[in-house]
């Protein structure tokens, strides 16, 4: 529990709270990458490297800028007339707050009960490498199946339908 | 990886670390398939790109064919220098599948035989697939040609490398099918598509040897492999058992088992009683003769002779012969000189080279059954050329022609095609076995001075030199009408283009050139194949008998190639005119150009008795079995009228009540689905809190 | 809060019901997929923290969850986006509350 | 993360030629020494940190006005020679210029968002400075994953392009930036897998390690990747798509002035403009020292004998010929058409790159042998003739037409 885990949960917790409650999708969807940064130095705060630089390749570099896109192709930087929140949000929000406290108090109230430690585990890159392509080979192959079909799937649903004349 | 992949292979086969061609050699084969199976996929429009991946693989092939003879060369010198036996088979073999205790086992072999035959294979090919581009050029189906013959090269080539006797067989049926194709592939033509259909099913009738064989060896020797180290089926440790058990009529299982193969042989190589399918193969596209009916796949039957030859050869006295070699010298020897005759009375150009191949092919079984393998091996190399040769020539002319194939509609082409008029000449004169200067001559003369050595009988030594005397005769006759004397057809010949050509000069150089790795003096070829040391030395032509028999041979061709110019030299007769030859013995004209009725004789005997069988197949048919049928649909019938008015009248009510319900019952449901999706969250949410909640509250103690 | 895992595990729970309300309240389709990534970048916190801290940090079984998470982020991100643009140029909106038309 | 606190290791006999190769390092450890043992390693770093946001501004002056008057060389023109001695103070005065022009922001305009993108931009840039090793020890950090770092800050920079642009409220700003962005997506899927074919054969993301494993010679050749089939092709497929990456000509576009006016930065003026200018500075520098980590063995001496000229020499000179290069084909080559790019990009370079990858993987699988040459060889540049004619298909350039104004 050291000050910079605290700094760095604030403001991974801002850039969230920012991207929900801001007006401007634009704003939303920097505030979010802000989040991701976040998040990404407390992967490093973990030890987790390879996950945090990771997280920056894929979060920052290809998920935020896609997130722009979109808002973009979907004219959503225009602000629109009736409000960002919808009629339930009261709702919505309960709801939300009953998540938070119920995960809370699961966590609060099992963790004492997990035996911590708190050595540094010595992981290299050349370890994760072994087991992505050793252990881990066949979640390896189905994902990379799962992204080349998300990313043909992608295109496909994305892709201006052509007018059919024939 | 390669470590690991080393180890797999010593853990589980027990072969010792390769090198690395002789690992990969796979690839030869596996390459042109793969190339097949893509240009499948393509539209028919691409020609360009099928016609380049055809090329391109085969040249990948063709590479690693090189490289695969170079190892071998130099793994054998490298041998001959430490004194040890150069005859290397290197094989990588693994397990199929299990059954039980029994295992079956395919593998690959790299041995002199096998890579000889890989850059034969695979370097005419790749020359017959670059006149392929030219010659189909204007064929709607160039594309599935190209696949067709992608698929064909991939399998010829996985025949030569095969250790195992099924592989093989896989391979050469992959071959029977792609030949079968291919001499259909105008199948819109009535006469090619019988022509196909009569090549598969006449091999068929030796495949059904060739299977039996295989079964029979597998029982005996329990493997299939050819060489294991020690323990594969043409072994010494397993040849030994297998010559010494009896399968009756005299014969030992060795024999009877080689016997059965080289009915398979015969049969693809067209043997003497199943050689009716080879001419009419040449409906096919003229490539496709010179690649399949003259290169490649009718030598494919030879070169089983010559892997299985240690079986053949099994038990043999010393300096003796065994029952087996003895039937395949006569069976070559017989259809040399049966085809040989045919041939002198054919009128189209394809159909008289087609009586060659089967005459040539007679020589090779007779060499291999008399000299041993080299003799017979040479002479397929050499002739695979100089064929190769003169079926693209021939080719080349039809196509220059106009489609036309009798030769008496020909002459005077070697003003307007002088290309392939001197490149056709050089083949013609090899194929003669012109002395000195032609590959044919070295080869052919092997094969007549083995027979000559054969201690035993002189037959087949008379009737190859009257082979000789024939092969000479009709091929002066066939380029006399072809290209010398005066233009007899409608439309005036042109020359063929380059792409046509080029590969018919290669060819050419090597129909001559070949000759020179196989004279006595330097006998290099065969040393490679029964594994001694080359040495070039004159006195190889002063062998006791050698010279005479030259001397003889050479007068043979001469006599042949003046008896044909006496006949045919630059007469032009014209087309509807009759031959010399019949006007001058009429009475031997008429069965030779009927092919000496042996089509007529299978018709009023084999096919007469299936077409007999067949109409009494379908009497029981259509009375017996078609009556039972009837009766048992009628019976049929009746039960479900039955089951019609129980279903109306008591099942349907039933049924309707039930699906009102249920869609009373959906239409309640289907109020939750407000069809928003936060909606849907929300529920969600709400579900894992309430989940987790009672989780916990019932695991409190 | 005694151990750090706690730490880690509460701020991660935090924003999971962060990324949980934008999803509930926001109308913008877009911003309900911001919300998801947010909950699902909770989850990797959770997952590399118990990593972290579990008992057998050299199986690597939570990091590789999470390195594995991420990249089915990526695709999942793609599809989303995919599916928000396919219906914004169907209905012309990509407000969640006008896009009804799986009424059951 | 650990400094590397570099002893001078005693690779050379001649201390002179090792004290000279390790100048920098000696003096940092000498500067640091001063200080309480507990804080060296963070005043190393620190130290570390101050020289490159010392040098590569430095080169960076030193660059502009080494393309300006190299491109006027090209153009038959003098380039800037008024300022000091051949023009060598032009960069000088153009500092000063910025520094004390009017500082506009556009009315309609995001202002955070505005002021925060060249910062953004720069940050990101100068991190990844942090693991490109500049000579023998001469790292910031060596980390584990360094390349993967680089890669990481290399994509972080893509969103203050974004930012730069939208917050701008103009059209030229947005589709510049659109532009840039996509460009920049595109080339960066070639960028990241070019050099993983690297990554394959060194088994390492740590960038010292990469040029550790280029540092050998067989008699005086180098074994520098870019020297073996699959490097010169990955090197080549790297060098288009850092060339795309750094919006460099011919792949300027996004900052096309007859169609854009300048881009995503059209609306920004006085010191944040010369922030951009930069940042897109130090993202060549950054991208070159990549590349000639990656392929051209790094500080690595180019042949056996001339080792004794320090490490930093090298990896300097290697940089400042790439810059040369980037120069060069900025005054040679016209500038690409959005389609042609993409084209380029996905139908081309990527299908390449990822068959080098098969190809490299078939070089580490073949093992030693003249045998892996040959096949590797053969099968790039068959792909390479293949694809090009594919490519070419269908691209018949008719006769050039001309249609005036009436």
């Amino acid at each position: 529990m050291t000050p910079i885990f605290y700094l760095l949960a604030a403001v991974t917790l801002a850039g969230g709270l920012a991207a929900v409650l801001l007006k401007h999708l634009v704003h939303s969807a920097l505030a979010v990458t802000v989040a991701f940064a976040g998040l990404a130095l407390l992967f490093l705060q973990l030890d987790a490297q390879f996950a945090g630089f990771a997280q920056i390749l894929v979060y920052i570099g290809a998920v935020a800028i896609l997130i722009v896109f979109a808002i973009l192709l979907t004219r959503g930087s225009d602000l629109p007339k009736d409000g960002v929140f919808s009629k339930t949000w009261f709702l919505g929000l309960l709801i939300a707050a009953a998540v938070f406290a119920v995960l809370g108090w699961a966590v609060l109230a099992s963790v004492s009960a997990i035996p911590q430690q708190n050595t540094l585990p010595s992981v290299t890159v050349h370890d994760i490498g072994n087991a992505l392509v050793g252990r881990y080979v066949l979640p390896l192959e189905i994902l990379a199946l799962l992204l080349t079909a998300a990313t043909i799937g992608a295109v496909i649903v994305a892709m201006h339908e052509k007018v059919r004349s024939r | 990886m390669q470590v690991q992949l080393y180890q797999f292979n010593l853990a589980s086969i027990g072969t010792p670390p390769q090198a690395w061609i002789v690992r990969w050699l796979w690839l030869i084969p596996a390459v042109p398939m793969v190339a097949a199976g893509i240009i499948a996929l393509l539209k028919q429009a691409q020609k360009r790109l099928s016609s380049a991946l055809a090329i391109s693989s085969l040249s990948f092939s063709l590479l690693l064919s090189l490289i695969a003879f170079i190892h071998t060369l130099s793994e054998r010198k490298l041998f001959l220098y430490f004194g040890l036996d150069p005859m290397v088979h290197n094989t990588v073999n693994f397990a199929w599948f299990h059954f039980g205790a029994t295992r079956v086992d395919l593998g690959w072999v790299l041995d002199p035989l096998a890579a000889i035959m890989l850059v034969m294979v695979s370097f005419v090919g790749l020359l017959i697939f670059i006149y392929s581009v030219g010659y189909m050029a204007h064929d709607e189906n160039f594309t599935r040609f190209f696949c067709f013959l992608s698929l064909f090269a991939g399998a010829m080539l996985g025949v030569v490398i095969s250790n195992s006797l099924l592989l093989l067989f896989m391979c050469w049926e992959i071959v029977g099918l792609t030949s079968y194709l291919l001499i259909g592939f105008w199948y819109q033509k009535p006469s090619a598509a019988a022509a196909a259909k009569k090549a598969f099913i006449t091999t068929r009738v030796g495949d059904i040897f060739f299977f039996l064989g295989i079964v029979w060896l597998f029982s005996s020797s329990g493997t299939l492999l050819f060489y294991n180290r020690g323990f594969g089926s043409i072994e010494p440790l397993s040849l030994a058992i297998l010559s010494t058990q009896h399968a009756g009529l005299g014969l030992s299982a060795a024999g009877a088992i080689a016997l059965l193969i080289f009915a398979g042989a015969a049969g693809k190589s067209g043997q003497l009683p199943l050689h009716v399918w080879l001419p009419d193969a040449m409906e096919g596209p003229t490539p496709v003769s010179a690649l399949i009916h003259a290169a490649t796949m009718v030598a494919a039957g030879v070169y089983l002779v010559a892997r299985v030859y240690p079986l053949m050869s099994a038990g043999a006295p010393p300096g003796g012969t065994t029952v087996a070699l003895t039937v395949v010298t006569w069976v070559g020897a017989a259809t040399a000189v049966f085809a040989a005759l045919i041939a002198v009375a054919q009128n189209d150009i394809k159909r008289i080279l087609a009586y060659s191949t089967v005459s040539q092919l007679g020589y090779m079984m007779a060499g291999l059954g008399m000299g041993g393998v080299a003799v017979g091996m040479f002479h397929l190399i050499t002739h695979a050329f100089f064929k190769a040769l003169l079926f693209l020539g021939a080719g080349s002319v039809i196509h220059g022609c106009h489609e036309e194939q009798d030769i008496r509609r020909m002459g005077g082409l070697k003003v307007d095609m002088p290309l392939t008029f001197i490149t056709y000449t050089i083949g013609m004169l090899a194929l003669c076995g012109f002395p000195i200067f032609f590959s044919g001559f070295w080869s052919k003369d092997g094969i007549l001075e083995a027979a000559q050595h054969s201690a035993a009988i002189k037959g087949p030594f008379y009737l190859l030199v009257f082979g000789a005397l024939l092969t000479a005769f009709y091929m002066t006759r066939q380029v006399c009408y072809v290209f010398l004397g005066y233009w007899r057809g409608r439309e005036t010949a042109h020359e063929s283009p380059k792409i046509m050509t080029t590969p018919l000069a290669i060819l050419a150089f090597f129909a001559m050139a070949l000759g020179l790795i196989g004279t006595p003096a330097w006998p290099w070829f065969h040393a490679i194949l029964e594994g001694r040391a080359a040495t070039f030395s004159w006195h190889g032509f002063a062998e006791p008998g050698l010279g005479m028999l030259m001397l003889t041979s050479s007068l043979v061709v001469f006599l042949g190639l003046g008896l044909g110019w006496r006949l045919y030299g630059n007469k032009s007769p014209k087309p509807e005119e009759p031959d010399a030859l019949e006007k001058s013995v009429p009475w031997l004209w008429g069965p030779l150009r009927d092919r000496l009725y042996v089509d007529e004789f299978y018709d009023v005997t084999v096919i007469a008795f299936y077409r007999w069988w067949a109409r009494v197949a379908d009497w029981l048919d259509r009375r017996v079995w078609g009556g039972i049928v009837a009766l048992v649909a009628w019976i049929f019938a009746l039960w479900a009228q039955l089951n019609r008015l129980l279903d109306v009248n008591w099942v349907d009510g039933g049924f309707d009540k039930t699906c009102e319900e249920i869609s009373e019952g959906g239409g309640l449901l289907a109020s939750i689905e407000s069809g928003r999706v936060q909606n849907y969250l929300r529920i969600l949410a709400v579900a894992v809190v309430a989940l987790v909640v009672i989780l916990f509250w019932s695991s409190r103690p | 809060m005694t151990t750090p895992l706690a730490g880690y595990l509460l701020v991660a729970a935090l924003l999971f019901a962060i990324g949980l309300g934008g999803a509930l309240v926001r109308r913008n389709a877009i911003l309900v997929l911001i919300g998801i990534e947010l909950m699902l970048n909770a989850a990797n916190l959770n997952l590399i923290a118990f990593w972290r801290y579990g008992p057998h940090p050299e199986a690597l079984t939570g990091l590789m969850f999470g390195i594995f998470s991420i990249a089915i982020a990526a695709a999942e991100a793609a599809v989303g986006l995919g599916l928000v643009i396919a219906i914004y140029r169907h209905t012309n909106t990509a407000e969640l509350d006008k896009i009804d038309r799986m009424k059951g | 993360m650990v400094a590397t606190l570099g002893s001078a290791n005693s690779f050379f006999v001649n201390p002179l030629f090792s004290n000279f190769d390790q100048i920098f390092v000696l003096l940092r450890d000498w500067l640091v020494g001063f200080l309480p043992a507990g804080l060296q390693p963070a005043a190393g770093v620190l130290l570390g940190v101050i020289a490159i946001v010392c040098v590569f501004p430095g080169l960076f002056a030193l660059t502009t006005v080494f393309e300006r008057k190299g491109l006027g060389r090209i153009q038959n023109r003098l380039g800037p020679n008024r300022v000091g001695p051949y023009g060598l103070f032009q960069p000088i005065a153009d500092g000063i210029k910025s520094l004390t022009k009017e500082d506009i922001v556009p009315l309609s305009a995001n202002a955070v968002v505005h002021f925060l993108a060249p910062l953004a931009l720069v940050v990101t840039v100068f991190m990844g400075f942090a693991v490109l090793p500049m000579g023998r020890n001469m790292v910031l950090v060596d980390m584990d994953s360094g390349l993967l770092f680089f890669f990481a800050m290399g994509a972080a920079t893509e969103l203050s392009v974004f930012m730069a642009g939208w917050s701008s409220r103009n059209k030229y700003s947005l589709l510049g930036a659109m532009r840039a962005v996509a460009q920049m997506i595109s080339y960066e899927v070639v960028l990241l897998l070019s050099s993983v074919s690297v990554v394959m054969i060194t088994g390492s993301l740590s960038l010292p390690k990469i040029v550790a494993a280029q540092n050998t010679y067989s008699g005086i050749l180098p074994h520098w990747y870019i020297f073996t089939p699959w490097g010169l092709a990955g090197f080549l497929m790297y060098a288009i798509a850092a060339t795309a990456e750094t919006n460099r000509s011919p792949f300027d576009l996004p900052e096309g002035e007859s169609e854009l006016v300048a881009g995503y930065h059209t609306e920004y003026s006085g010191f944040k403009f010369a922030l951009f200018f930069l940042g897109e500075y130090l993202a060549m520098f950054s991208i070159s020292g990549l590349g000639t980590t990656l392929f051209l063995g790094g500080w690595s001496a180019p042949l056996s004998f001339l080792q004794f000229i320090p490490s930093w020499f090298w990896f300097f000179g290697k940089v400042m010929m790439s810059i040369f290069v980037f120069i060069w084909m900025r005054g040679t080559l016209p500038r690409l058409r959005q389609d042609q790019l993409m084209n380029f990009a996905w139908k081309f370079v990527l299908p390449y790159t990822l068959l080098n990858l098969l190809v490299t993987a078939l070089w580490r699988f073949m093992g030693e042998g003249w045998q892996r040459w040959v096949v590797c060889t053969i099968i790039l540049a068959a792909a390479y003739i293949f694809m090009g004619r594919l490519g070419m298909r269908g691209e018949h350039f008719g006769r050039r037409s001309y249609r005036y104004a009436e």
